[in-house]
Order: structure tokens, then sequence, then C-alpha cells
């Protein structure tokens, strides 16, 4: 939505109030650290009928590769194209030089594509460290084994009653997830029940990775 | 043989010996004035009813297993009247006076305990649905008392007052509900039966319905022919399957309910409470088991058994109105099949064959209205008109839009 | 139960909502106040098919992908034979 | 030998003693020990008391299976009743204490039970206490209640906590012992992802408890090596202290004890944890339950199985009596021989129900006394086994001793197949059931699948986790399968004949005290089937399922009947195999986090506002706005609905729907979605819509903002939005997959505020951007716009008034909607502005008649909301056909109405009904209800809407309001239903 927090006129909710930077759990290093993405740029791109192929074929043309029609990451032209359902994809980019990348999705889809900025839409906690996988088996209904979710791959799916897109990055050892705004507080206190054990660090917010 | 104490007592000092088989073990005769489909509690009641109350004997009830093996043996056992809507209450209630007078009318203790049903509310918006509730039951004539929280607390204090997802607010009582052992019902039913005449015929299926010249003639069966002037069919759960052998489709679909009991222990829930934020309804058996049960397994199924995802859902609910019961183990759960109905109310009525009769479309009623279903199928099928208490069941009420709908969700069976 | 999404793969079936019997709405008839029109739909929202064995049903991948589905499964014995989604979505969903 | 503790070998740990108490008095045990091995140890026999007849009980076998020995473990909130002895791993400090006895275990007086026996016969209750009828609930149930139960609950909170868990692999291999560990090696080394759960703290099942040597090493040690192995490669997961308790469609569930063996979970850690593993194929290697022998009064304290006795022997060096007799019908009774022999004790006797010896014995037969085709008469003994009396080639004699070890063959645990619904199909060649049918993908193995021979059973669990690798992909080498000495247990059943004198004696389900004369009577009275026979004397009901009294009793009935078991018939299984408990099974989802809350962007705005929160399904919405000066919550929403008509107030309706509908085919789309017409709406307006169900009755209603040619914006109530999403998914992929139309929920994207009353221009105007103006004519009702606000914050404004005056809907991204809410407040200021809860909004909305949830609740009909003139005629769309039923369109059906009380201070309250005034208030003149009630600040009375008989025929009358539940009575007139500014003038103002 921003390039920087400084939009005129009104300031941007950074700190919700149910989170808690710190380390809590058992002594000794932490096993999960978990952060909030406080800030970034999120798309809803879907195809319009019968449009699909077009779409991928202009997104390649403009960004130098194609989302793919799954559940998986593709990164290209700054952003992160993920799949969330048939001729779907949400469009993340973060840090500087999204206005210019915005403008670029907006004319790539233009023709071909329902563009929506859902950034205020969802919440995202970005999770890591060595006891991370361990903690979100205990939530996520899913195969977090590492050839079920390789790196970039995504699955919306529910956690404690919750629709959650979760996300394996690129770099592999960042797991993420979003979940539509109003869930956060909830989510996050799931997250970080199902953590305590293996010590957790919260990080402050951070506004833009 | 009278039950009695006396009797019990006799027998004690012969050995037992003098005791006789409840009901006989009958095999067919070439035809009936009626044959019910159907030796659950519903069909055996009808023919209760039929014999003693509507003088009509010569009755055989037939069943593809053994009697009351089908969710008159898999319910959660409460018994109730607390409906909201005029098509309903009369009926229920109708169940309820029978409910209160079943033992003696039997001679079977069917251990009917009218230990209260306390349905929890959890905001205004519902205390006020209560409220609306009850006020029809007062109307009616049925017993209902809106409490607040701390008359809550006085009768289950250890419900979550203090740290709940959604407090408790405030309940709806009905003293006269309860619950009654499930199995003894139906045996209650087929020995009272037996002895005025009726044929009680196990591990007999129908396998057709024959009718001709648009009039129902008999039943084939697995152990032949049974003619018949009239056929009531009583087979909850297997509703579609039977009416299909008379080309009839029926405004039904079928569901697992999952049902639970505990260990026992010594007495610690006294009433029937339900939590009115989930699906959870629990209360504890005389022989000390907790029994509970939830929500339906969201798709259809004739398999008697239920998922995982409601198995932990309904733990949850009870966690979460009931934290005191978290070390107390889950020993048994079973799944019913449930006849859901598209409006969650059922249907007696009379079928387009001439002579044949439908009672189905239960949903999660069935067992608590075992004794109206009974006397009101049994007044169907004898005297050809509906009994009043029961004359909104009726088949066409979908064509014309009579629906009695308690939830208001409309023709989607899973969520009644 | 496991219900294999064609697009997101096997999920529980937390994930999903059942609407029941895969049946097509019945053609809005010319006039649709007629006897026969209202008699269709009687039939299509009241009287759904409900067998005792193989059954083809809508189901939505709710916290999934969003997608209905057409899933044709045994209700005796739960078997799940396919899962499709119910309009292919064009040609994005073959791309 | 201090008590029957062996002076050396098994495989506890004699250098960790552990200090522990039973009804009080301190023992010590050994790390290794469970409750039971280390009461035994201390000669404690004595374990508890019967159901019914308060009978002396002892520890009969040594798992989950145990009838006898329950306990309550722990104190205070941890207090457990009904605790397998038998299954507790003793850690230091444990209290337990026995259960179900007064005043003591020793002397307990409800043991008089067993003098009325023969009256307190299986269904005795049935027969009687039915006169009168009202002592029922009064006098006898109460009684019968307290003597009924086990153990005690802690009747207060568990202060634990539970975890859930998922896992997944691609062999699931159900117990550790010599079955599931070949399987698991077998199938891990072919490179399959292995789960093993194992319910014991260590792998090696019967293992542990026989004498047998494997590849010339004790067999525990094999087991260890093997599990060595199986730890080290990464595709195994080994998990102890795990049981797989439930089977269901696609997963299994399965339950580890994680802290069980500490006197409390340590800080951080669960009680237990409950798992869902999800397997492409399942071993069940769960091993088998021995089965007891009938017999008179065979349920003393002191008899028990035999291969339990050798588990307390070989596993936990405890010796089962002094003096210790066999009775069997396997050679499962001449191993326990063997095995006391090596212990250096002697049986008096082996006493086989069978003519001829197994050869493979010659050393016990040497050894020890034996009578073929004998069987035990009787026993003596009062708090425990003293002497058998035994029978056998027409002579009696009596033997003297404190312990009986009995073997009437074995039961394989098919439990976890049998949840899926496969009938089990019988096996003469063991007397028993086995799996039928190895439905979804479960394999039995070893003692599991009724194979007893060590060898036969590597070989078969082999083959078995080569084929499950192999179906998945994976090659498996042959495996070198390790030398063993055969030895074999099948078993047989021994004969019971009826008699009347003893058979109330002799006891089939040992914890429920249903006896062989019980099975006699359920035949005698027609309760043959073996449901009925369950049902009618609670046979198999008790804790442990059954799995020690089933088959007798299924044997039992046949021999009444003259059938054949299958005939006579098969209970099914049913989840947990192993009973569960609650809290594990529903995890962390407790107190707060039973289910997700949803907040708004103000919410921590509101809540330090001191703003009491109401529940609106998941939402929390903030109800009221108190200030110090407001006497209480009523006066608070009153001076709320005050500021909105006299000046403005601000609240937030975030919590609506927002359902973008875009493309070509969008107007076309919601035209057949809604009964009204939606592409009528132009571009930069809203416009009212109306959906229904198929049904024909009301879905939801709301408003539609269409910001341009293809692009709308549906806002759908709070309480159906996710509903109504779900639906229109529906429409548009089901439905009208050709339209070109694509649907997204962006409830959460936004924060919406509602800036409502007649200064509600001036507080929007100093909000939007220049150059656009916000006045009557710019920005009429019904306008909506795309704009920025404060500066550049891109934003949605549509002129709606759900209050009734001049009002706006304010949209901006949610991250900016607490700052906004502080932004309005602050231009407000100089207009008067107050913020307004959700009580306001509804007192406001009920003045104007607008229906909400209450009446728009699933059973009622645009007709009866007065609506039908809404709905386009001229076009199919959902609900269109059946929505003209004639029932639908009744005018007698309750209809939508206002009502006033003939004294405005009369309260109305939802929930009441409408009676007919004049009589006497019953079903007959039962009118309708009230949905919505309110005190209406501005018209200074109670109000309501309400449904009523005819209601809109009925304007001006007067009826009578009954609320009997809450006491209320009051007479009221039939209004139409808007109250305030029925024209409508003051939004356009």
């Amino acid at each position: 939505m921003s390039d920087s927090f400084t939009l005129p006129g009104l300031a941007l909710d950074l700190v919700p109030h149910y989170l808690r930077p710190g380390r809590s759990g058992p002594p000794g290093a932490s096993g999960v650290v978990l952060t909030l993405i406080a800030d970034e740029d999120r798309f809803n791109i879907e195809a319009r009928r019968g449009s699909a192929a077009q779409l991928l074929a202009s997104l390649a043309n403009s960004f130098g590769a194609a989302p793919v029609n799954g559940p998986k990451t593709i990164a290209a032209g700054g952003f992160d194209f993920v799949g969330v359902g048939p001729s779907r994809w949400h469009a993340i980019s973060r840090g500087d030089g999204r206005a210019e990348r915005r403008a670029a999705l907006a004319a790539a889809a233009l023709e071909s594509a329902t563009v929506l900025d859902v950034s205020h839409g969802f919440v995202t906690f970005q999770l890591s460290g060595r006891s991370v996988v361990e903690a979100l088996a205990k939530l996520a209904p899913i195969d977090l084994g590492e050839q079920g979710f390789a790196p970039g791959a995504c699955a919306m799916t529910q956690i404690h009653g919750m629709s959650v897109q979760l996300r394996r990055r690129l770099d592999g050892g960042f797991y993420e997830c979003a979940v539509p705004r109003s869930f956060a507080g909830s989510l996050y206190h799931a997250l970080t029940d199902a953590a305590l054990r293996f010590g957790l660090t919260v990080e402050p917010a951070q506004a833009v990775i | 043989m009278t039950f009695s104490g006396f009797q019990l007592l006799r027998n004690a000092l012969n050995g037992g010996t003098g005791w006789t088989p409840h009901w006989r073990k009958a095999e067919p005769k070439p035809a009936y004035d009626v044959v019910i489909v159907g030796g659950g509690g519903h069909g055996l009641a009808t023919a209760h009813y039929l014999a003693k109350d509507f003088g009509v004997n010569n009755v055989a009830v037939i069943e593809k297993g053994w009697i009351g093996s089908g969710n008159a043996g898999r319910n959660t056992t409460i018994i109730r009247s607390n409906y909201l809507l005029p098509g309903n209450i009369p009926f229920y209630e109708l169940g309820m006076k029978l409910w209160e007078g079943l033992e003696q009318d039997l001679n079977y203790n069917a251990m009917v305990s009218q230990r209260g049903v306390l349905n929890l509310c959890h905001s205004d918006a519902q205390r006020d649905a209560f409220a609306r509730r009850g006020n029809a039951m007062r109307l009616h004539g049925v017993d209902a008392e809106l409490i607040d929280r701390e008359a809550v607390r006085g009768m289950a204090p250890y419900l979550d007052f203090d740290n709940a997802r959604f407090p408790i607010i405030g309940g709806l009582v009905q003293r006269r509900g309860g619950t009654a052992r499930h199995d003894a019902v139906v045996w209650g039913y087929a020995r009272a039966a037996d002895k005025r005449g009726v044929d009680i015929i196990e591990n007999c299926e129908a396998t057709g319905l024959r009718s001709e010249g648009g009039k129902i003639v008999g039943v084939e069966t697995t152990k032949g022919f049974v003619g018949a002037n009239r056929v009531g069919l009583s087979v909850a759960g297997n509703s579609s399957r039977v009416a299909a052998l008379a080309d009839m489709r029926l405004p039904i679909e079928t569901y697992a309910l999952q049902a639970f009991v505990t260990e026992s222990i010594k007495p610690l829930i006294d009433c029937v409470v339900t939590f009115g934020a989930g699906h959870f309804y629990i209360s504890q058996s005389d022989k000390g088991s907790l029994v509970f049960g939830g929500d339906l397994d969201p798709f259809p199924s004739y398999a008697q058994r239920g998922s995982l995802h409601v198995f932990s859902d309904v733990a949850e609910n009870a966690m979460a109105v009931m934290p005191m019961l978290g070390r107390l183990r889950i020993l048994r759960s079973w799944g019913g099949v449930m006849d859901m109905s598209m409006d969650g109310s059922p249907i007696i009525d009379a079928t387009p064959i001439e002579g044949l009769f439908f009672n189905g479309g239960w949903c999660y009623g069935g067992f608590k209205a075992t004794p109206a279903a009974g006397f009101c199928f049994a007044h169907l099928i004898a005297k050809g008109e509906p009994h009043q208490a029961a004359a909104p069941f009726r088949l066409d009420r979908f064509a014309t839009g009579r629906v009695i709908d308690e939830k208001g969700v409309g023709a989607t069976p899973n969520l009644h | 139960m496991l219900i294999n999404c064609p697009y997101c793969g096997p999920r529980d079936l937390l994930e999903f909502t059942v609407k029941g019997e895969a049946r097509a709405r019945p053609d809005a008839a010319a006039d649709l106040d007629s006897e026969a029109s209202r008699a269709g739909f009687v039939d299509a929202v009241y009287l759904r098919d409900n067998p005792a064995g193989r059954h083809k049903e809508h189901w939505l991948h709710a916290s999934g992908c969003q997608s209905w589905l057409v899933i044709e499964r045994d209700t005796r014995t739960h078997e799940i034979f396919g899962a499709s989604l119910v309009a292919s979505d064009a040609e994005g969903a073959k791309s | 030998m201090s008590g029957f503790r062996l002076a050396d070998g098994g495989l506890i740990d004699r250098s960790r003693p552990l200090k522990f108490t039973f009804d009080g008095k301190a023992y010590t045990g050994y790390a290794g020990d469970t409750l039971a091995s280390a009461l035994l140890a201390n000669g404690v026999r004595l374990f508890g008391r019967s159901f019914k007849y308060h009978r002396p009980r002892g520890v009969l076998s040594a798992g989950h299976e145990e009838p006898n020995a329950l306990v309550e473990l722990r104190e205070g909130a941890r207090r457990e009743p009904n605790v397998k002895a038998t299954a507790v791993e003793l850690y230091d400090g444990l209290v337990a204490r026995s259960q179900n006895r007064w005043p003591s275990l020793a002397f307990d007086a409800m043991a008089v039970n067993g003098l009325l026996k023969p009256i307190f016969s299986a269904g005795f209750y049935y027969k009687t206490f039915m006169w009168p009828a009202s002592f029922w609930e009064k006098l006898y149930e109460p009684v019968i209640r307290r003597a009924a139960g086990l153990g005690r609950a802690s009747g207060v909170e568990d202060p634990d906590t539970y975890e859930r868990s998922n896992a997944f692999c691609d062999v699931l291999v159900v117990g550790a012992g010599p079955a599931g560990l070949m399987a698991a090696l077998t199938a891990a080394r072919a490179g399959a992802d292995v789960i093993l759960c194992e319910d014991q703290p260590r792998v090696g099942g019967q293992l542990l408890s026989d004498r047998e040597f494997i590849d010339g090493r004790p067999a525990p040690e094999w087991a260890v090596s093997a599990a060595a192995e199986l730890a080290a490669l990464p595709n195994v997961r080994i998990m102890l202290r795990t049981t797989v308790t439930a089977a269901f469609d696609g997963c299994f569930a399965a339950l580890e004890r994680v802290s069980d063996h500490y006197p409390e979970p340590s800080a951080f850690q669960p009680r237990q944890r409950f798992w869902r593993i999800v397997a492409k194929r399942t071993i069940l290697a769960a091993g088998s339950t021995e089965r007891p022998l009938a017999f008179p009064d065979n349920d003393r304290p002191g008899i028990m199985l035999s291969s339990a006795v050798r588990t307390y022997l070989n596993r936990f060096g405890v010796a089962a009596g002094r003096v210790a007799a066999i009775y069997t019908s396997t050679d499962d009774g001449w191993l326990t021989a063997r095995d006391f022999l090596r212990a250096g004790l002697t049986p008096v006797v082996l006493v086989d129900t069978r003519a001829s010896a197994p050869a493979a014995f010659a050393d016990v037969a040497k050894a020890v006394p034996i009578m073929l085709e004998g069987a035990v008469l009787g026993t003596e003994g009062a708090k425990g086994l003293s002497a058998i009396i035994v029978a056998a080639g027409g002579a009696q004699k009596r033997f003297e001793v404190d312990a009986l070890a009995v073997s009437g063959g074995f039961n394989p645990a098919i439990q976890l197949a049998s949840h899926f619904g496969g009938k089990p199909s019988w096996s003469e060649n063991i007397s028993a059931f086995l799996a039928g049918g190895t439905a979804q993908g479960v394999e039995p193995a070893g003692a599991a699948a009724g194979v007893f021979g060590l060898a036969e059973i590597f070989a078969e669990a082999a083959a078995a986790g080569a084929a499950c690798a192999a179906a998945q992909g994976f090659a498996a080498p042959a495996p070198k399968l390790p030398t063993v000495a055969q030895t074999s247990t099948a078993g047989s059943l021994a004969a019971w004949r009826p008699n009347p004198a003893k058979d109330g004696k002799i006891f089939v389900d040992f914890q429920h005290d249903v006896t062989a004369s019980d099975v006699v009577l359920a035949h005698r009275e027609g309760y043959r089937s073996v449901e009925h026979l369950k049902r009618y004397t609670t046979l198999g009901m008790a804790t442990e399922q059954g799995r020690t009294a089933n088959i007798s009793a299924l044997a039992m009935m046949a021999q009444l009947t003259g059938r054949t078991i299958p005939e006579t018939g098969v209970t099914l299984a049913r989840p947990p195999v192993v009973p569960l408990a609650l809290g594990a099974v529903a995890g962390d989802h407790r107190r707060g986090a039973f289910r997700p809350v949803r907040e708004t962007a103000i919410h921590a705005l509101s809540s330090e506002a001191g703003a009491p929160f109401v529940d609106v399904g998941q939402w929390k919405r903030p109800q009221y706005f108190p200030i110090p000066e407001d006497a209480d919550l009523a006066a608070t929403a009153a001076r709320e609905v005050e500021t909105v008509r006299t000046r403005v107030g601000v609240t937030d309706v975030s919590t609506l729907g927002k359902i973008e509908v875009l493309g070509a085919d969008a107007g076309v789309f919601l035209d057949r979605v809604c009964a009204t017409r939606a592409s009528a709406i132009r571009p930069g307006r809203c416009g009212y819509f109306v959906m229904l169900r198929e049904d024909g009755f009301m879905m939801d209603d709301g408003m539609i903002a269409r910001f341009a040619p293809d692009h709308f914006l549906v806002y759908a109530s709070t309480a159906h939005a996710a509903s109504v999403y779900r639906h229109m998914l529906f429409c548009r992929q089901a439905l009208w997959p050709e339209l070109d139309v694509n649907l997204a929920a962006v409830t959460d994207g936004w924060a919406q505020f509602a800036i409502a009353g007649p200064r509600s221009p001036a507080v929007v105007q100093a909000l939007v951007d220049a150059p656009r103006a916000i006045t009557r004519t710019v920005f009429p009702p019904m306008s909506a716009a795309e704009l920025t606000i404060c500066d550049g914050v891109p934003a949605r404004l549509c002129a709606l008034s759900f209050s009734g005056e001049r009002a706006f809907e304010v949209a901006v991204p949610a991250g900016y909607g607490a700052a906004l809410f502080r932004r309005i407040l602050d231009v407000g200021a100089a207009y008067g502005i107050a913020p307004y809860g959700s009580e306001a909004m509804g007192v406001m909305r009920i003045e104007k008649g607008h229906p909400a949830g209450s009446e728009i609740n699933g059973q009622t009909t645009a007709y009866d909301l007065g609506l039908a003139r809404a709905l386009s005629k001229d076009k199919d769309h959902i609900g269109r056909v059946l929505s003209a039923r004639p029932a639908l369109n009744d005018r007698k059906r309750a209809r939508l109405v206002g009502l006033t009380p003939l004294d405005p201070n009369d309260r109305l309250r939802a929930g009441a009904h409408v009676v007919e005034t004049g009589v006497a208030p019953s079903a007959a003149s039962d009118l309708g209800w009230l949905s919505s009630a309110a005190w209406s600040p501005t018209l200074r009375s109670f109000i309501a809407l309400g449904f009523v008989s005819g209601g809109p025929d009925r304007l001006g009358d007067e009826v009578r309001i009954f609320d009997p539940v809450r006491g209320g009575d009051c007479a009221a007139r039939i209004v139409a239903p808007c109250f305030y500014d029925p024209n409508g003038e003051r939004p356009r103002v």
C-alpha cells in the first residue's frame, strides 16, 4: 500500500495490540522466531474468464517469468507470485521500489485479469528457527515434510478454525502465515502457544523486509 | 407375567427359572392387517399403540436385524419437548406426557428420568431467542423457565463462567425433560406389543413393497412374502432405501451423528446440559457414564462411523463449557445414521400408494419422539387420517411451502 | 477423511463444506410461475438423491483454494473415486 | 525375596527406588515398574472392588485389558478416576487410592450386594422400581446412581495442558513388538517414511515378557538393537508411550503420554499429545489379549492371566505368588510353568483342559505335576486366593495356592481394523476373530494377525513391511530374518457346561460382574443376539471394553443356542481402542482459544475507551462507549442515540461483509443472484438488494455500491457474510461459469465507519481531499465514490443511512482504520461528535424499522418483511420460483409490524409473544412474537418490531404482549414498523 509510513494524513497501525516482543519459553536458544511483517504489498490477481493463458503470457513478458497455476511460488519482477486457487495468485512485494512494481503489474494484468490491492486484508507472520516445522505441525493439518512442502510451496489451509495461507519462502528456512486481518490476534496466540515450548522470540514489528 | 419386586424375589429364590422371553421369536404368518417395517423404538411403539389404543392386533413388526439395532440403540437418550415452532411443540409434548406414564403403561422400567434439560445461552440475542421459545412452550402448556447466570451457576457450578470464549449469561430450563434408558424403551415396547399378540419378527429384511392397482398388498421379505392390508414404514436411517422399493423419493438425506460415553464415574452432572455457542450436549447415565454428542458429520453417509474432525470438535466443545472434563476419558464413540429431512422436522404421512404409510425424517429428534411417533403413526394407520399433534408433518409441505424449520437454515440437512 | 483437491492436493475434511447432491439447477422455464417450473424446483431443492452407494456431491474447499468441487464418493464406505473442479476454470486451469 | 519381588532379574532399574503410596500406605518400587507390578512386589493383592457386588479384586493382567485393578491416581484437581494400575508407570511420589468402596478397601459395606446376587441379576432394574412413578427420580435413581459409577472425578478444572499435532508417513507401524519392529525395519531399510508407535515406554512388546533368544541373545537385547538401527535412520520416527487409539477415514488418532510418568508435567510441557497421523499404509502389530477361563470364583485376587504372570516375572522381577498353579487350554500355560521353574518356583500343578501334553514342553512335564483334561471346579480365599479345587480323571483334588495363572487363548488386537466397519472373521484355528478385510490399507501382522510363533511372526511381518514399502515405490531387499527358537501359543476355547448352582460365581465380565448365570438369564429371556446380550447384561461395556469378556460370553451364548460363535454374532470395536482423555482430544482449544476471535481496526481503541464488547458470530463489536456522566449503560445508549439524532456520531461498521464483484458480466451475475435488480444501479450510486435462498426464503439484504460499470461491491450483513460469499462462489463457479465475473471477499481489508447525524456532512467534508464537495446535491443519499481522504489515503465513500439520519459510510484500508477513527473524533469534536456502539445502532435501526438478524432469521420471507414489492418479477433469480409458493405468501403468516406499549414505560423485550387481548393466552390466541425491542430515547417509549399473524392487516389493533418466562405482560398496539421519520426525509436534508 505504501512505500513509507509517512503517507500524508493518517498513520498506519504498525504495532498491533496483541504483539508482545521478547523472549519466552524454556531457557536456551530460541527454537522459533516470529516476526510480524507489518507492511507489504499484496495483490490478488484473478484471470478473467478464458484469459488465464493471456495473463500468464503477459506476466512472463513483463517480468521474465510467469506464475504457475498451482500452490507454488514463482519470483519474478520483484514479486513473489503465489498460487492461491485456480487462475488466482497473490503477488507479494516488499522493500523499496514498490510503486514502480505496482504500476508494472497493473499494466501487465490490465487486459486479462482483475487485480485487487489486498495488502491490508492480511497480516503476515514470518516464522523461522530449528523447531519451526515441529511448531507448525501442531497447527496445520498438512504435510510439512521436506518433500511435501518444498521451498516455494504454499497451502491455503486451516489453523485453529482460521483460513490461513501457509507458505514456505523460496529461500527455504522461512515460513509465512498470512491470515485475514481480523483474525490476526487469534492466529498470533495460536502460533506463539504452539512455539512456546521450543523457546520463542517475538521480534518487534518489522516495517519493510 | 407382570414384572414387580415380588416376581423378582420369587425368581431370586428359584434360580431365575421362572423368567420367560420378553417377546416371542415369531415367524411370519401369511398375512396381517398391518405390517410395520422396522423394529426400532418407533416401529414397536406403533405396534403397541395399534394393539392397545386402536384395536388392531393382527400386526407384525419385521426387523432386518435384532430389534433396536438402529438409532434406538445409538442415541444420547435425551427426552424433551422444548421446541420453538407451533408445528412441533404439541407433538413433542404429547411425547413427554407418554414418557411420563410409560413404565406403568408398559410394565417395564425404562428409567425415564425427568432430571431437567438446561440449554445455555451466551448472548442477549440468544437469550431473547430462548425467551421466544420458552414463551411458545408456555403458551402450549409446556413447562419452561428462563434463568439467569446465577441460577445457572446454582444448577451447574462446574461450567466455565470466568474464562470462556463465549460467556454464559443464562439458560432455558425444561425441568420435565431428561433421559430414558434407550434399549429398555425398545424392549419394553416389544414386550408390551408381544403381550397383545403382535408378532415381532427379527432377522427379516424387507426386500420389496408389493402393490396392485395403486394399493399396497404386502411386503416381500427375506422370509418370504407377507401379505398386509396396510404397511407402515418406520426405518429411520434407511428411509430412502426402503421408500425406493416403492419408487418413492423422499425429502431426506442420510448423515452420521457421533455420540460418546466416558468411563463410569460417581455422580457429577445432574441434568442434561446443552452448550449454546457450539454443538455439545451431555448427561450422565444411571451407570455413571457421561453421555454426550455434538454436531453432525457434514457429508451424507450410511456408514455407522464418524470423522476425526467432528470427534475433536465435540471434545473442544466439551472443554469449552466444562473444563473439569479434561481428565475424564472417552470410552466409546459410535455413529448413528440420521434421517435428516429438508426442514429439520419429521414426516408422518400417508404416501401416494394406498395403504402405505411413512414415518421418518427424524433428524436428531427420533428417540425423544418414540412414544408420540408410535402413537401418531398408529393413529394414522388405524384411522387413515393424521393425529392432530402430527398433522403438520406432511410430505407435501415442501411443495406448498409449509415447512417447519426450527433453525431457519432451509433445505440444507447437514445444518439442521 | 482426505479429499484430493485438484488444486491443493489431499486435504482434511475440516477444510471443506458440503452442499449435497451435485444436481443441476432447473432451467428457468419460460413461465416462471408455471406449475411445471415450480415442480422442477421443488424436486431439485427438496427431493435430492440419497443413495447408499456412489454419490456425486458438491463440496467447497472453503479453507483452501475456495473451489467448488464435484466429488464422487461411496456413502457406505466413504471411499472417494474422484474430485474435480465444478467447472473447469477456462484455460487457466489447464495451462 | 521381599514381598513377591524376585532377588534379581527383570528389566527394572534396581538402583532407582521410587516411593509411592496406595490408600495412604507408603511403598517402594523401582524405575521401570508399573503401579501394579510395584504393589504386587510389595505383596499387595487386593486392588479394588467390583462394580456391582463389590467383590475383592486383584490384578488380572499386565496391560490395558485390566478389568479389576482400577485406582484413583493423583490428588486434587489432577485426580483421575478408573486408572488401570497395570498401565501406570511408577514415578517417585505417586499417590493412588482404591475406589468404589466404603468405608475401606478391606472392609466394604457394599459387599452385602453379593448376598443379594440372585435379585441383582441381569436387567433386574427393568422389572421393578416402577411404583409409585414419582419415586424414581426421588428415591430409586439417586440410590442407584450413588452406588454405580467407579471412581470420582476431580470436579474442578484440569490444570494440565494438552496439545495436538499432525504427522505424515508412508508406513505407520502400530506396535513395536517383534512383528512391529521387523515390519518397520523392512519398510524403513527400503526407504519408506516410517512412524513406529509403541504404547509402552520401551520397545519389545511380548519380547520383554518372554525368555526368548533371538540370534543367540536375550530377546529384549535384540529389540534394543533393532530400535537403535531404526532410530539411526532419518526416515523413521519412533514414538514411545504412544497408543494408536482410533482409525478414521484418512487418518489415525494416537495418544502420546508425554508427562504421565512424572508427578506433573514440567514447565512448558503438555500432559499428553493427541496425534493425527496420515499414513499411506498401516501395519497393525498391536499384539493380542489373553482370555481368562470360566470357572466358579474365578475372580479372586491371585488369579491372573498366564502371559501376565510371565510379564511380572520376567519384565518386572515379581512373582504372582509364592505357591502357584496353572490352568490352561493353550501352550501358554506351559510357557509360564517353564518360566516359574527357571525362577526357582515350582508350580504345584498344571491343569490343562486338553487331552495331551504339548511335545515341546517335556521339560515342564517332567518337573511339574500335570493334570490333563482337567478343570478347576472352584477356588477359596477371603481377600485373595488360598486354594483351588481341581478335577481330572474323575478325581477331585484341593491345592493350597496363592496364585493361579490362567490361559484361555488369545484375541488378536484387531480393534483398529474394525473401526473401518470390516466385519471380523472367525478363525477355528486359533478360536478367535481376525480382522475381516484389510480396509483402507491396514494390514495386521504378528499376533494381531493370529500368528504366534516367533519365527513365523518375523517372516510374515517382514513380508508385510516389504509389501507396504513396495506399494509406495520402495523396493525392499530380502530381509535377513533373525534366528529364533520356535514356540507357539495358539489358543483354543475351553468348554463350559451350564450349571445353575455354580454359574452365578463364574465371572465373565469381571468389572461389571456379569456371570455365566446372567448369560443364561439373557438367553432365557430372549436376549440372544450378541448385541442384546451386551446391552441387557452390560457385558463388555466396562473400561477395558470387553477385551477379556466378550469371547467367553459369546461362546456361552453359542452353546446355549446351539449355534456357532460366528453365527451368534460379533461385536465391532468402536473407537477409541484405549480410553482417551477429553482434554487431550480438545488439545489447546481451551478457554478463550476455543474459537478464534475477529477484531476490527479499532478494537484496542475501544477497549481503552472502556467499551464492553458483544459477540456477533466470531466478531467482537464495541457495544457502548460509556462516559463517566452516564448513569448506566442504558443511559449510554440513550445518549449515543440522541447524539446521532441531534448532532453527529461515529460507529464502526467494519464487520459488514464486503464482496467485490468484478467483470463485464458483474451486473448480469448480480441480477441472477439477487431478487432485486442490481444492474439498474448506476455507477457512482448505491442500491438496496435482497437475496433469497433457492427455497424462496430470505437469505440476506443490504446495499450494493457500483463504482464502475464492471465493478460492484456487495455489503452483506455481518451475520450472513460468510454464507453469502460461499453462495456467490457457488453461483459463479457451478451455476454460471460462462459469465465474465470475478469475486473477492475483502471484508478484512477495509475499516469502515458510519458517520451519522445532521452534522455528518460537515465532518465528512473535513475529511475528504479537495476538490470533492459533500453536499445534498453533489453527493446525495445513495451516492458512492472511490476517492482519497486525509491527504491521500485511498477511501470509499457511500452516502448510506442505517440510522435514519443524513449519514455516510467511509472506508479506508484497514491499517489506517484506527487513525481514521481518531481523526473523525478530532474533526468532529467541533460538531459535538461522539462514538456510538452496536447497542445505539440497534436502537436506531429499530426506530427506523430496518430488519436485521432477528428478522432475517432464515424462517422469514420477503413477503413477511414487507419487501415483496422490492423483488423484481420479470427475471429469473435464485429463489424466484419457490418464493411464489402459496404458503410463503399467505396473508395469515406472521408478518413484520411495529408495536408500541399503551403505556410507553411498559417494557417490551424481544422474545415476548403477541397474543389476542381479552382471552386467556394460549396456543390458540398466540399471534406471534417480538423480534427486536428497545427503549427509544427519541420516542420516549419502548418500541418493538415483531411478527404478527396477518399483522399489516391489523394496524391499530390492541394486543397483549405476553412474556411469562420473564414475567412480562402488557398491552400494546400494532403499528407500522417504522417509528421515526417514516417518509425518510431526514437523510435528504
